[in-house]
């Protein structure tokens, strides 16, 4: 099993904080492709996505317990 | 040990984080402070709101301090950044390093900055009186040119 | 209005100097402090003495006040220079300069730390174990190169 | 009548932290002379000259009221 986290617009976005999912197996990039689909957000494709608090390729595969956050363009400070 | 990089949910005090970097191998302390700016290009902001992805931003502080220490050898550095609602003038980041001599405190302050703008997940709402927006990096910088190529 | 530029015979507060040039305009505050290191050049200082001519480098500070405000329009800028007895990681002083963007806060409090040790008349008297002695700039590079051409 | 100021080393070895005397029509030149010789103080060359608060040529003559500073090189900060 996978947790999948959005933040900013994302979150605001598909509404969602965290979603419990079982992604193990497919790539970052077939999570991003899942997303973009089922939550209507084109938007994914811009972000960077984390896998346990690290920054992943797209080409990456998902182990099971994985972390998958969304980072959008970040601004903070 | 008291932590040296993190998120906060209460408004951020400067002399706390310089007090972790005070120490007597140190003659200088560079402070980075970021505070909410009302004026954007002529654009009114009422107020910003901050989210950040906690755990793994307080992880890339971690990070940033770490190159720093390496870049800069006898510095040491703090770095906290608030979340929520910030209103004008409220401080959303604080950066304090110290060195033994002046010249890299300022060095390692300002790469400190420019890596937690680049790679600390980190985001910012702003909130103006006809509407409000995440921004993101490409953003920041589409109502014009901003002064010195960069915005804080 | 409150003074921007002093002496002080008392601890500096940083929180205070910062709070002067807080302000809606500004985005970014670059603050340096100046504390007592315990080695300069492998040689230990017990403790430091500070002397002003108060009155004249508290003009002179307002002068470099002025002279940052011009080079970068939009700034504001606080200093403050302890005097008399410092101990080590005491604060000897304080530079605050908020701006609207960062990259300008960091040239202007360089700016500001430099020109001051440039003109203002203040001396330090350092004290180690085996003497004691009033630092003049050319002294204070006598024990050997400084890193970076400088020293704090 | 003139004030003469002294900081620092100066102030240590002359002993004297104000003076007061009759200087004007003086160069500052010849102050620095005249501290030099009375106070075995040749280090007053090295010392700029402040006249009422601001820096000043050795070639400046005191006027009736002015405060004169010796200046050792500075080190605050």
């Amino acid at each position: 099993m996978n947790q999948v986290l959005f933040f900013a617009e994302l979150r605001e976005k598909t509404g969602v904080y965290k979603v419990d999912v079982e992604l193990t197996g497919f790539s970052v990039n077939q999570v991003k492709e899942w997303v973009a689909k089922d939550y209507s957000m084109p938007k994914v494709q811009d972000a960077m996505v984390a896998i346990n608090e690290e920054f992943a390729l797209n080409e990456t595969i998902i182990e099971n317990g994985d972390v998958i956050a969304f980072i959008p363009p970040v601004s903070g400070g | 040990m008291k932590k040296h990089y993190w998120i906060s949910e209460k408004p951020l005090n400067i002399q706390g984080v310089v007090d972790l970097v005070i120490r007597p191998e140190a003659g200088a302390i560079n402070t980075f402070i970021g505070t909410v700016r009302e004026f954007t290009e002529g654009k009114q902001t009422l107020f910003l709101e901050y989210q950040a992805y906690a755990s793994m931003a307080e992880k890339k502080m971690k990070e940033i301090g770490e190159e720093i220490e390496q870049k800069w050898p006898g510095s040491k550095i703090a770095m906290a950044h608030r979340v929520g609602r910030l209103d004008i003038s409220e401080i959303a980041v604080v950066i304090a390093v110290s060195t033994p001599h002046r010249a890299s405190s300022y060095e390692a302050s300002r790469y400190a900055i420019e890596r937690m703008k680049e790679m600390v997940p980190i985001w910012k709402k702003e909130h103006w009186e006809d509407g409000e927006e995440w921004i993101g990096d490409q953003k920041e910088t589409k109502r014009g040119v901003p002064l010195e190529g960069e915005v804080t």
